[in-house]
């Protein structure tokens, strides 16, 4: 890094773009799946933003899952006169270019969610996946050890994210610090075992019907990543007419909600996007501002591996039915944080359930 | 004098700086075998393609039984009653020899059958036709990539036969065929006129075209340099015309 | 690419002037019809191969699981069939089937308006945006642009026609049902027995046909393909109903896959189709309306992409902005080629679509039976696709069947 | 489609047999060398429309972004276009750019090897990949399912090469000085000088060859195209040395086109590259050796691909499993194609690559700059690419430039 | 008798059921012109594609200089000294004239330079070739497809000149010429025996085989039915052979 300051230093592109007045935030999303940069953490970030500061103007972009596409709009977004970057990264890992060039135009960057590695950024708001993955599975083991799910070893098949990206190695490691113990033990015998590529529902659909030919449907429980990924899962089996307990949601994606109200679905870890919004919000004003990121939320440090990184570490809220009581009351939390309503959670699959004719108003 | 089946007025087609036809008039009326001679590259095969549709004349004006009309494809040059053996045949390789034959005027069944092809109608009138030529094939069904140079040729020129039409155009009919093969052809110009048809007929041999042509146009660098009645020249008089040594032009007119 | 040798040799046979005309011409007519063949020959092979690997391969549990997994290629893998033969591409119809499936569920379930409504305006979506593509194709853009910028679009389009949560659930809805109903198993040996007489009717009508005109063709031009058209669909209605019945979505296939046969190779429309995609000038000048045909492919294409936008989002149950995303583009391209159609145009049957679509899915679902480790998959499902069409292409080459070019 | 008509009307000029020999012949030759310039009418609209929506757009530093965001795909499009003159297909040429730069950076930044030794062996997997790949097509595999299965198992191989933590981190290390390096502007004045000096000096040498046989060509031959190049070497360089001076990777691009300019236009090798695209029977019979024109072409995709990869890599300071993930092969096929490089084999230019990766990155750079919500950004981008080849289209055809057909 | 240039002994080809050679013997010398006649499909481009390197023989031997030799490509024909006018010309489409030309066949600079085509050497070549051949190009750098029918056959046969070629082999070369391009390419054929070349041509045309053949293979069927030297043979026994009429065979064998 010394090397790239070298480079440019005595440099003028500090004051590059059009020198307008205007603060213009770019919302910088990694693609439009997961759908929830574009649908909702983006525009909450906007109202939060405007919410603080009316006269901030927010763009967004998104990358297509290309992290070419996202450097080239990170270089336009500093042309247009950006004044700080929220950056969701399309890959963390090639990101760091990204980086340099926004230090190298004097523009902070903001890291959210998905955290942009190797370079300098002015602070990162994030739902730690480590531990998201180490909510899921505690919850998991605590249903492997409680004998719910049957005689032990519990027949395991899980299902992990696209293999190789930053959020499936950082997910996993949170989920096997808990579920590791467990089969050293024999209290969990993992069946089958596959990555997912592209986080697909279809693909899991697929790994769920391999999964089940090979263990003639011989499996207790399905543990999954996300919902994506257990919505697949879930497709599978009822295409099957088989009855095995998914665990594993995340995120949470509209169907995820739903499946739990259906009983499909097991769990749900909710990552509140208005939380992480706000957060980001208030980080940007104050490094639009110039000043050091507000002290209440950004307690934390992590290694991006070039520095330590200020962050704000959020709290993920991990939710799951439970026997005998209405799993509206689950999904209420997910409609308290404001991620969906019942009007929208109470359509397909859930819309004849008993919770939504009683909390679908 | 009759109105002409065909009728070219003024005719002229550039490519880019290339004058390839410049004010050509040409008719040919029904029970009438024009040939069109000169030398290569002299405008013939792209006369044959403005008529057939093929090409869009720059300038000029075509009428077929006296009507003016814009042959603007293939299709409407059909429609006006005039079918074509090209020089290069326009065979479709990947279909086989009944298929290019028939082709676009396939014998079909009615509409609610989907106008299901009647393959063994096809096949009895294609092997009548291909006999008439002499040409011998050992399966109807075979590709025409397969074919032999003489037997594509063959093909080419059922294919322009096959649907009654009233212009016939072949443009080097002749050129791939074998010595029985070009005497049934030369055959069948004559029954052609004889069933009233107008054909336009383009050939190098000079021997062949004396025997069919009723009428004798010379085209030379596009422009139309003779034009010669059946017994109103001596060979001499073609070569000359043709390769321009000297002209003559039995209207009377001068180049 | 092909070496010039090859390509010529192998040309379609013709019978010797000598040879037993009967024996060699209906030889002949066996081995031009059944480009197939040594497709089926690699996909036992495939088969074969994982069966050794795990016994489960073929099991009636997973042979119906190998089936559902190759609907939806196999229908888009159908329209796009037709693209290719005209001597076009495609890029956008796996996009559009996510968008036509969309429009269809959205209707279905969340305005709900009855079934086959929503199923209507899914396949009418289809075809007014491939009918688009085809005018500007046929301004002179070439394909490939109109349908990469097509697929962009409709990538757009998607966000747009779906609701704000970017997601319709439609388990437990009448849509789920496309995908969920199973024929029972008497009414399936029923259809078995239907297609089976219908074919062989078919067949006996051809044979009076030309006997009335003096061509010689004996009864066992019936009997035989009767015979093992019957195995078929008989064998295949016996394994599939194993589980839980025929299921729907193999029965729309079948029936696309029939009317697509029939167009294709017994009608006037086929034969104009292949002219078109075999030499287009020459086509054009035997009168032959060129764009016309183009067009009619591009609209088969958007009514087979809704169909397998539907399809696939009912089995499942959902559409999102990733439906229709993903390898499917590419594995149904790759089908309609490993099934033996060529890219240039004029060269391929329609089973190309069904057999390319079996061999794609054969090698994933085999590879993912055995639970090989990710990078160990990856190179097993590249390596077999390569190694299977390269047996084909040896297999080809021996036999006098037309060789491949694509 | 091409109509008919078209395609035959849009051959080449020849001079009239009237026409005055030399006007027309310049005329007509310029015309024939210069398939481009629609395509540079084209460029000019895009930008005067990006333009008068944001001032922006044609700053210097947006012009430094642009021509930075589009020089890997300029470079794998290079590769492509030898490979589509030729009648193939490639699809694994973006993955394989990611494997490439995972082995440079590898053993560059991780096993601390000088960096020419990491670059040469990106190069050499590149090219042994695509040597195997060419093997398998010259036995008779179509190269979409060649290259297809290519992909898939390079995506295995990527995560082979990638150390166990799925990513190389180059931020700081000699590879990253691949892109980051910039010439100072004095120097880069002197690459233009030198650049212009022997363009013209080759020019004159052409004349003088011609002239020794008396073939007539006017000093003009010599003097216009000079003063062309130079006022393109001299602009270019004036505006990409106003940020930080000329970026090495354009200059590495520049290199690669000159070379590739070169062979293709001035070598026998050039000949005999597109007569194997053009007609592949009739190259063979004219003793051309058709499949080592295809190996080839092959082989320098691989050599594209790899530095491709490198210098994005280098760009975006790591490698991970997503690198030549992507719209990289869609994007770099695209702009072969809206270059004027045809699918079919035969036709296009080197030029193609650099103009059609210009053509889809002002594009993709404008619809960026103006900010506008997703959904739109997808119609703009998908609409301007379709319009833009459109508007190409109605420039060739009212010209007696030789119509697109791909 | 001196050692042939080119010989075929008991050469067969079968394509799928067709017999299209069936043991075919020829021999043709240094300074001797020998025509290949026959029907059509009776196998003489197949018997052309197989001394070229086109297609394999199926059986048989072909001896070049008294060696027997595997033409396994034209590549191999023509480094063994043969070069051949295709019946279908196989020109490339996309190139030009004088790519055309000399396809294959490039002159070019050192190999330091990339192989640098000297295309103002090829042109001027080009120039001279085409003249001899009375070939009117308006430009050397015509793309082939703009090029009329006879001025495409006039490039392929200046193709398998330009090289020196031992052993000639053309296949229908007049076929789209004009009258004083066919009176070239026969004079030119007198030419080549004269420099001690071998030529086998074919044609259809037996007033042009009779001036120029010193020796008639007649094919039919795939077999070779009779060979005939120059004078001894009536128009009347040529045909006969061809068709079957009445079969002779002027070395006493017979059929
Ligand atoms: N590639 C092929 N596949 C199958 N049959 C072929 C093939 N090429 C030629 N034939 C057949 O072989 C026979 C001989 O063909 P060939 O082209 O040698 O005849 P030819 O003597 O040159 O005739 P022509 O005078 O018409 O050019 C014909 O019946 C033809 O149909
Ligand atoms: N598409 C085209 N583009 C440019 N020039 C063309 C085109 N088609 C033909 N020409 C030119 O127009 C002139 C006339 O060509 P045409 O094919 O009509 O000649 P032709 O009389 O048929 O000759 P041939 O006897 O050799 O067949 C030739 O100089 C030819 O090169
Ligand atoms: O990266 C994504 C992650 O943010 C989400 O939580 O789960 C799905 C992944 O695709
Ligand atoms: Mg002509
Ligand atoms: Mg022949």
């Amino acid at each position: 890094s010394i090397l790239l300051v070298a480079a440019c230093g005595g440099n003028d592109a500090g004051d590059g773009g059009s020198g307008s007045g205007s603060k213009l935030v770019y919302f910088m999303a990694p693609n439009t799946t997961p759908t929830r940069y574009i649908q909702q953490d983006g525009p909450a970030f906007e109202k939060a933003i405007k919410a603080l500061d009316p006269t901030v103007e927010v763009k967004f972009v998104n990358a297509g899952g290309d992290s070419n596409q996202q450097l080239a709009q990170a270089n336009a977004a500093i042309a247009a006169g950006a004044k700080a970057l929220v950056v969701v990264a399309a890959d963390p890992n090639t990101s760091a270019g990204l980086l340099q060039a926004a230090e190298q135009a004097k523009v902070p960057v903001i890291g959210y969610e998905n955290p942009p590695v190797k370079g300098t950024l002015y602070s990162q708001v994030i739902f730690d996946p480590e531990k998201v993955g180490a909510q899921q599975a505690t919850y998991f083991a605590d249903q492997v050890t409680s004998g719910k799910l049957g005689a032990k070893p519990v027949k395991v098949a899980r299902q992990y994210g696209n293999k190789g990206d930053v959020y499936t190695t950082q997910m996993l490691a949170g989920q096997n610090k808990v579920i590791d113990p467990l089969i050293a033990s024999g209290d969990i015998q993992v069946v089958c075992e596959d990555y997912i590529k592209d986080w697909a529902p279809d693909n899991a659909t697929k790994a769920t019907e391999q999964c089940l030919t090979k263990t003639q449907n011989g499996v207790g429980a399905f543990f999954g990543f996300y919902d994506g990924i257990t919505a697949g899962i879930i497709a599978a089996l009822k295409a099957k007419n088989v009855k095995i307990p998914v665990y594993g949601g995340q995120n949470p994606e509209l169907t995820g909600l739903q499946y739990m109200l259906t009983g499909d679905q097991q769990d749900n870890v909710l990552k509140a996007f208005k939380v992480e919004a706000e957060a980001a919000a208030k980080i940007a004003i104050a490094a639009i501002g110039g000043q050091q990121p507000p002290a209440d939320l950004v307690k934390d440090k992590i290694d991006n591996g070039a520095m330590q990184v200020p962050t704000a570490k959020l709290d993920a809220t991990l939710i799951h039915l439970q026997d005998g009581k209405d799993p509206g009351d689950a999904v209420q939390q997910a409609v308290d944080l404001g991620m969906f309503t019942w009007a929208q959670i109470c359509t397909g699959p859930a819309a004849d359930t008993e919770t939504c004719k009683t909390r679908n108003k | 004098m009759t109105t002409p089946l065909l009728q070219l007025t003024k005719v002229s087609k550039h490519f880019g700086g290339v004058r390839a036809l410049h004010e050509v008039d040409m008719a040919v009326h029904a029970g009438e075998v024009v040939a069109l001679v000169g030398d290569n590259g002299a405008g013939k095969s792209t006369l044959v393609k403005i008529v057939s549709g093929v090409e869009s004349p720059d300038g000029g004006e075509i009428r077929v039984r006296g009507e003016a009309r814009r042959l603007e494809s293939p299709r409407a040059a059909a429609e006006a009653g005039i079918r074509t053996v090209f020089q290069d045949l326009s065979l479709c390789d990947n279909l086989d020899a009944v298929q290019n034959l028939f082709l676009g005027q396939e014998r079909y069944g009615p509409v609610w059958s989907g106008r299901r092809v009647r393959r063994h109608v096809m096949e009895e009138q294609a092997q009548r036709v291909l006999e008439s030529l002499s040409v011998k094939l050992r399966a109807l069904n075979t590709p025409v990539v397969a074919l032999s140079g003489g037997q594509r040729q063959g093909i080419a020129i059922g294919r322009a036969l096959i649907s009654d039409p009233a212009v016939v155009i072949l443009d080097e009919p002749t050129a791939a065929l074998g010595v029985s093969q070009r005497g049934e052809v030369l055959d069948l110009i004559d029954r052609l006129r004889e069933q009233g048809r107008a054909v336009v007929v383009i050939s190098h041999d000079m021997k062949d075209v004396r025997r069919v042509a009723d009428r004798i146009v010379v085209l030379r660098l596009g422009t139309k340099v003779a034009e010669f009645e059946r017994g109103g020249y001596t060979p001499a008089d073609l070569v000359g015309a043709m390769t321009g040594a000297h002209e003559t032009n039995d209207e009377g007119g001068e180049q | 690419m092909t070496t010039t040798k090859a390509a010529t040799n192998a040309t379609a046979p013709e019978t010797g002037p000598t040879g037993p005309r009967g024996i060699g011409r209906a030889i002949e007519t066996a081995a031009r019809g059944h480009r197939s063949i040594p497709v089926l020959v690699v996909l036992a092979i495939i088969w074969a191969v994982f069966y050794s690997q795990s016994s489960a391969y073929l099991s009636f549990q997973n042979i119906t699981n190998l089936t559902l997994q190759i609907v939806t290629t196999a229908i888009l893998a159908l329209g796009v069939v037709f693209v290719l033969i005209v001597g076009e591409i495609d890029l956008s119809s796996a996009v559009l089937s996510g968008v036509c499936a969309a429009v269809a569920a959205g209707l279905t379930v969340n305005h709900g308006l009855p079934l086959v409504v929503g199923i209507a305006a899914g396949v009418a979506t289809g075809m007014v945006v491939t009918f688009v593509e085809a005018q500007i194709i046929m301004f002179g853009v070439p394909s490939l642009i109109v349908t990469l910028g097509g697929m962009v679009i409709l990538q757009g389009l998607i966000l747009v026609v779906l609701p704000p949560e970017f997601t319709i659930s439609v388990a437990g809805t009448p849509f789920a049902k496309i995908a969920s109903t199973a024929i029972p198993a008497g009414a399936s040996y029923g259809l078995a027995a239907a297609g089976t007489l219908a074919y062989a009717g078919y067949r006996f009508f051809q044979h009076r046909e030309r006997a009335s005109t003096g061509s010689l063709t004996s009864l066992a031009t019936v009997l035989v393909p009767a015979v093992v058209v019957a195995v078929v669909l008989f064998g295949g209605v016996f394994t599939l109903t194993q589980q839980r019945g025929l299921p729907m979505p193999l029965l729309i296939l079948a029936v696309m896959l029939l009317i697509a046969w029939y167009a294709t190779t017994q009608t006037r429309y086929g034969i104009h189709l292949y002219a078109v995609g075999g030499d287009r000038e020459a086509a054009q000048r035997a009168g032959i309306p060129v764009r016309r045909m183009v067009l009619y492919s591009f609209l088969i294409l958007g009514a087979c992409a809704a169909i397998a936008g539907m399809v696939d989002s009912s089995r499942q149950l959902g559409v999102s902005v990733t439906s229709g995303a993903g390898p499917l583009m590419l594995n149904a391209i790759a089908a309609a080629v490993v099934g033996g159609t060529s890219l240039f145009g004029g060269r391929g049957s329609i089973w190309s679509a069904l057999l390319g679509a079996l061999v794609i899915g054969s090698i994933s679902n085999g590879v993912q039976l055995l639970g090989l480790s990710t990078e160990v998959q990856y190179f097993a499902t590249g390596s077999v696709l390569i190694i299977a069409v390269a047996v084909d292409v040896v297999l080809t080459r021996g036999s006098l069947l037309p060789g491949r070019r694509a």
